[in-house]
């Protein structure tokens, strides 16, 4: 899968946040190259936001430390880590609702101003993300779907190396969630991928790897198939034993 | 960039106007106190419009580089030319550190905070009156020279108009340029802003700097153009009222501060028997504006034409 | 000697009664910011409005100060449903209205001063109301005016019922059930719309009661309003936004304050420490002091 | 008792409930199951009136909820125990209790509703004057069902009374819902933990992405592999 002794894309060693006394995070260990794509589970208040919140430089960790590209990301704010190429969306689709979805894309290539994406790479992803026809409108009256593919749009124009999608069919209806899930398939072309989501339907499809977080411990790291077996993962998912 | 024809025209008929009035001091000077607070407005707007903050301690800038600059003169025997510049980036560097709550702030609180700042700053002008001259104020502040001549009447309405029409410019230009978009960026959505890629706090420090320069400099040219000032000339009636005029007049766009203040600047003067109405009606027209027409009269003007588009 | 004695008698019974002032007023502005998200810009105009009206009454109208003061209260009520239905009502659904409320009170506050200048300003520069009972009674080797006994009596009163409102009657409950989960009330069926007009007539009767006190106890001029309103929010902020025993405590504190401090230098020191204490626990502690 | 045809929700272009339709029914307990995100809140505040909704009915004992102001839906004997809990933090238990009997009619039934709870949740007695945002969340949970029933209701909605809670607190939440059935309370139970509702419902609903894929006893759910693979991956 990938050489050995390449450096990993990200790679997160006992990464630990806490709020007063509690643990919302517990020595979270592990790696992920730029040709994998990653996935991480866990139910409601496992600490799965907070671990993205940590990463893209929204908290600051309690202890542990985190590499991007062989950079150590401590101490940098969320801006910076969009220099180093380390990009995420939000949970809520979170788009400048009041301006143009051609302004929301203009603020976005703000970044890089010069020497940002080339016209060509830029007319490619606007086709590919079949944005075109909606350009003129006001952001927050387009389709939820629309706006999860200009969040996309927005975050490709960054020159991104790592996108962490924030349950990316949050709200999609069962129609558009497959056609998404191809999106998020050719969205690996252009930049690897970490979807969070709770639960497994979306990662199953994309994910080399799964991630399960319970009450801010890991618990399982493994192929998506390995993990839908695992007991240990039905059991903390379902409740008491029941599966 | 490109111009607009109305905007040419309106440019134009500023610079026109004061040689109109050249003899009527009385409409002439209500020219001059327009055009100063065209220039302020325009100032506001660019924290209040497009970074969406309600700075309160607006007025207390102007104070402070109106005071140094005072000081500068007398203190140093330097003449209004060399004093101005030193004047105005001192009090821009005081108005960047009065805006660093609004990293922290935001909203209400950020707007609290700044009715406390230019609170403590309107006793402090009365309280320290080595700098100051107390409550009592400064008077006979003479005008600056120009080849000997001292500046006076029309010609200083041709220079404030001058300064409007340039301080409306700069402020297209930023509205126009990527810092006006990061500007709009961070007003819309902060915390989208910085996962863009946007420093919101170095942006936010420059707004500061630019709105503080507009303050400072508005209030070196209103010291030597009234001739007088004290404490209550730059206090939180003051800065409520600027912010009048770019509310009134529809905030973050170019022509809302200039209509806001062409409209509202004058009344006080022209209504002068009726001296105690001045604050009934600013009050009346605060309240309005905030319940009933938010975006202002050009916003609103906007809002129409662009639903019936 | 007793110079000393009688310096420590006169500022302990000042910063008695100043502390009820500012604790019945910050009340009253908590109380209405804590449950309907109303930043009371304008509760200083408020203040001196009750103080005028009531100074009013007594000297061209020849009431006693009692009579008159009872009229104030009862046409504040009035007021404050009429001020309720035309300026804060139709922003109860709005998010962040604080902000869009914060600037009506400062335009209210302008229309108010305005007001005053044009009318009592013009008939005198000093007011005060003639004392309610008269009479000096000795209080160990300290003498009082029965008048300020009675004022501090109805000052400490008022404190105690409304502390007692709060703490023991349904309707007490209901307003702190309003505050500390808006929905959850509603569930439980309260009235959330009629609980913001309660608590906003609540909240400005206590403001007018201060204003009325402060006119009986003092001889006061229009400069008094913003004074009162950058105190009272001063100990809003300082107390807690919405925390009624914050303003309580910090208003008592704040009283004594300003009773030792206009002792010594001028009154405005004080309202600058005010203003210092305010930012600096605007920026270290939003939450202030007595909010968990 | 509580009937909902054919309900609609959606927030600006996000349809989080697609056309449900589930009826209540008397002295049982429905359940309705399925992982967050799938609509089940929006559908418990459409009911309290927190929410609006775009197309459907409600009704609860055959009258229109939409007529019924939300505060007055206590009063027709509708009692909400939201997400949440729906608690006041900086209040006693008792204060609690108080608040949760406001609407109560009949004042004199205040008292044996006290004691009735603290019979259900002994805990509570012993803690009644600690203030509510100190106790721990099994605890806070107990409180927050025992405010539910302070109004004396016909029914009693739980909006994810498992979240958050150790196993054993779990089960103890179990046997007080068990109880109350024994006491005739209807009771419409939302959760996203499927071990509780199939030990203590009657009938379940399984609710995917905004719309009830499954409707039936808990029995015939539990051998239904193809429940079991929606839900886990739903």
């Amino acid at each position: 899968m990938n050489q050995p002794g390449a450096i990993p894309l990200l790679s997160v060693k006992d990464l630990t946040l806490r709020f007063g006394g509690l643990y919302a995070l517990n020595k979270i260990n592990f790696e992920m190259h730029a040709n994998e794509s990653l996935g991480m589970i866990g139910p409601n208040g496992s600490g799965k936001s907070s671990f993205v919140n940590v990463l893209t430089g929204h908290f600051k960790p309690f202890s542990g430390e985190m590499q991007f590209a062989g950079q150590s990301m401590l101490g940098k704010s969320a801006h910076q880590l969009v220099g180093l190429g380390l990009c995420r969306t939000y949970q809520a689709v979170r788009v400048f609702g009041n301006l143009s979805v051609q302004r929301n894309i203009d603020t976005a290539r703000l970044f890089f101003a010069e020497e940002g994406i080339t016209e060509h790479q830029y007319a490619q992803y606007l086709d590919w993300l079949k944005l075109t026809p909606v350009l003129g409108k006001t952001a927050k009256d387009i389709t939820l779907f629309e706006q999860r593919k200009l969040e996309l749009m927005m975050r490709l124009v960054l020159k991104p190396k790592l996108i962490m999608l924030d349950e990316p069919v949050g709200g999609l209806a069962t129609s558009e969630v497959s056609e998404m899930i191809q999106l998020l398939h050719e969205l690996k072309a252009y930049s690897s991928v970490f979807v969070i989501e709770h639960t497994m339907r979306v990662i199953k499809e994309l994910a080399d790897r799964v991630v399960v977080l319970i009450a801010g411990e890991k618990i399982a790291d493994g192929p998506p198939s390995q993990i839908l077996s695992n007991q240990r993962v039905i059991k903390e998912y379902l409740g008491s034993a029941h599966a | 960039m490109k111009i607009k024809p109305l905007h040419a025209l309106l440019t134009l008929a500023l610079l026109v106007l004061p040689f109109l009035f050249k003899d009527n001091r009385f409409l002439g000077f209500i020219l001059g106190i327009t055009y100063l607070n065209i220039f302020w407005a325009t100032g506001m707007n660019i924290l209040y419009g497009f970074v969406g903050l309600m700075p309160l301690m607006f007025a207390a800038i102007s104070g402070i580089a109106a005071y140094a600059l005072l000081y500068f003169i007398a203190e140093w025997h330097i003449n209004f030319w060399f004093a101005l510049p030193v004047a105005t980036l001192f009090a821009s560097f005081i108005g960047v550190l009065l805006g660093l709550p609004s990293l922290r702030l935001k909203g209400f609180y950020f707007t609290l905070c700044s009715l406390i700042i230019q609170s403590t700053l309107t006793l402090a002008f009365i309280f320290f009156p080595k700098f100051t001259n107390g409550d009592t104020g400064i008077n006979q502040i003479s005008p600056p020279l120009w080849f000997g001549e001292p500046i006076k009447g029309y010609a200083f309405e041709c220079m404030l108009a001058l300064m409007a029409v340039v301080g409306i410019g700069v402020s297209y230009f930023v509205y126009q340029s990527n810092l006006g978009q990061r500007f709009v960026a961070i007003r819309e959505d902060d915390v989208l802003a910085e996962s863009l890629g946007i420093n919101v706090v170095i942006n936010r420090v420059v707004a500061f700097f630019i709105v503080s320069l507009y303050a400072a400099l508005g209030g070196c040219f209103y010291a030597t153009y009234i001739g007088f000032i004290s404490p209550r000339s730059f206090d939180v009636l003051s800065s409520l009222n600027i912010w009048l005029f770019v509310a009134f007049g529809g905030k973050a766009t170019i022509a809302g501060p200039v209509i806001g203040s062409i409209l509202l600047a004058p009344l006080p003067f022209l209504l002068q028997s009726l001296e105690a109405y001045k604050d009934i009606l600013s009050g009346v027209l605060i309240v309005l504006i905030t319940l009933l027409m938010p975006g202002g009269i050009y916003g609103t003007y906007l809002a129409w034409r662009n639903a019936n588009k | 000697m007793d110079s000393f004695l009688l310096l420590l008698a006169s500022t302990v019974s000042t910063g008695l009664l100043l502390g009820a002032v500012f604790a019945l007023v910050a009340a009253g502005v908590t109380i209405v910011y804590g449950c309907i998200w109303l930043p009371n810009a304008s509760n200083g105009q408020f203040f001196l409005l009750s103080a005028l009206v009531a100074w009013g009454l007594t000297s061209s109208y020849g009431l006693n100060s009692f009579t008159a003061c009872l009229l104030v209260l009862i046409a504040s009520v009035g007021l404050s449903l009429l001020f309720e239905k035309l300026l804060f009502r139709r922003l109860y659904n709005v998010p962040d209205r604080n902000i869009s409320y914060f600037v009506i009170t400062l335009g209210l506050t302008q229309i108010m001063s305005g007001i005053f200048s044009m009318t009592f300003a013009k008939w005198s520069d000093q007011f005060s109301l003639p004392p309610l009972v008269s009479g000096v009674t000795m209080i160990g080797p300290f003498p009082m005016t029965n008048n300020r006994i009675l004022v501090l009596g109805i000052a400490y009163l008022s404190i105690a019922l409304l502390f007692i409102l709060l703490r023991y009657h349904p309707l007490g409950r209901a307003l702190r059930a309003v505050f500390q989960n808006r929905e959850a009330a509603l569930l439980r069926g309260v009235d959330v719309h009629s609980i913001y007009k309660i608590s906003f007539v609540l909240g400005s009767s206590i403001i007018y009661l201060g204003g009325l006190l402060y006119a009986l106890a003092y001889s006061f001029d229009l400069t008094i309003a913003w004074t009162m309103s950058i105190t009272a929010f001063a100990i809003m902020i300082v107390g807690g936004p919405g925390s009624v025993l914050g303003a309580l405590v910090i208003g008592l504190v704040f009283g004594f304050t300003q009773a030792i401090v206009s002792n010594f230098t001028s009154p405005t020191v004080a309202t600058f420490s005010y203003l210092i204490a305010m930012l600096l626990i605007l920026l270290v502690k939003p939450n202030g002091l007595f909010l968990k | 008792m509580l009937e909902i045809k054919d309900l609609t929700i959606r927030y600006g272009n996000f349809l989080a409930v697609n056309s449900v339709s589930i009826s209540v029914g008397k002295g049982q307990i429905t359940a309705l199951i399925g992982p967050n995100g799938a609509g089940k809140s929006s559908i418990v505040r459409a009911i309290g009136g927190l929410n609006s909704f775009e197309s459907g009915h409600l009704s609860f004992l055959n009258e229109n909820l939409s007529n019924v102001k939300p505060h007055l839906r206590i009063v027709k004997g509708l009692s909400i125990v939201p997400e949440g809990r729906g608690l006041f933090p900086r209040m006693s238990v008792e204060e609690n209790l108080m608040m949760g009997a406001y609407s109560l009619q009949n004042k004199a039934l205040f008292q044996d509703l006290m004691d009735r709870n603290f019979a259900l949740f002994p805990i509570l007695k012993e803690r009644r004057h600690q203030l509510v945002g100190t106790m721990s969340g099994g605890q806070q949970q107990m409180v927050a069902v025992a405010v539910g029933l302070m109004s004396d209701p016909r029914l009693c909605i739980f909006d994810e009374p498992s979240l958050g809670l150790a196993p054993i607190v779990i089960e103890q939440i179990g046997e007080a819902l068990i109880s109350l059935k024994k006491q005739e309370l209807t009771v419409f139970l939302v959760e996203q933990n499927a071990s509780l509702t199939t030990k203590v419902a009657d009938e379940i609903y399984v609710l995917s992405a905004g719309e009830v894929k499954f409707h039936d006893t808990p029995a015939n759910l539990m051998n239904n592999k193809e429940v079991l693979e929606t839900f886990l991956s739903a």
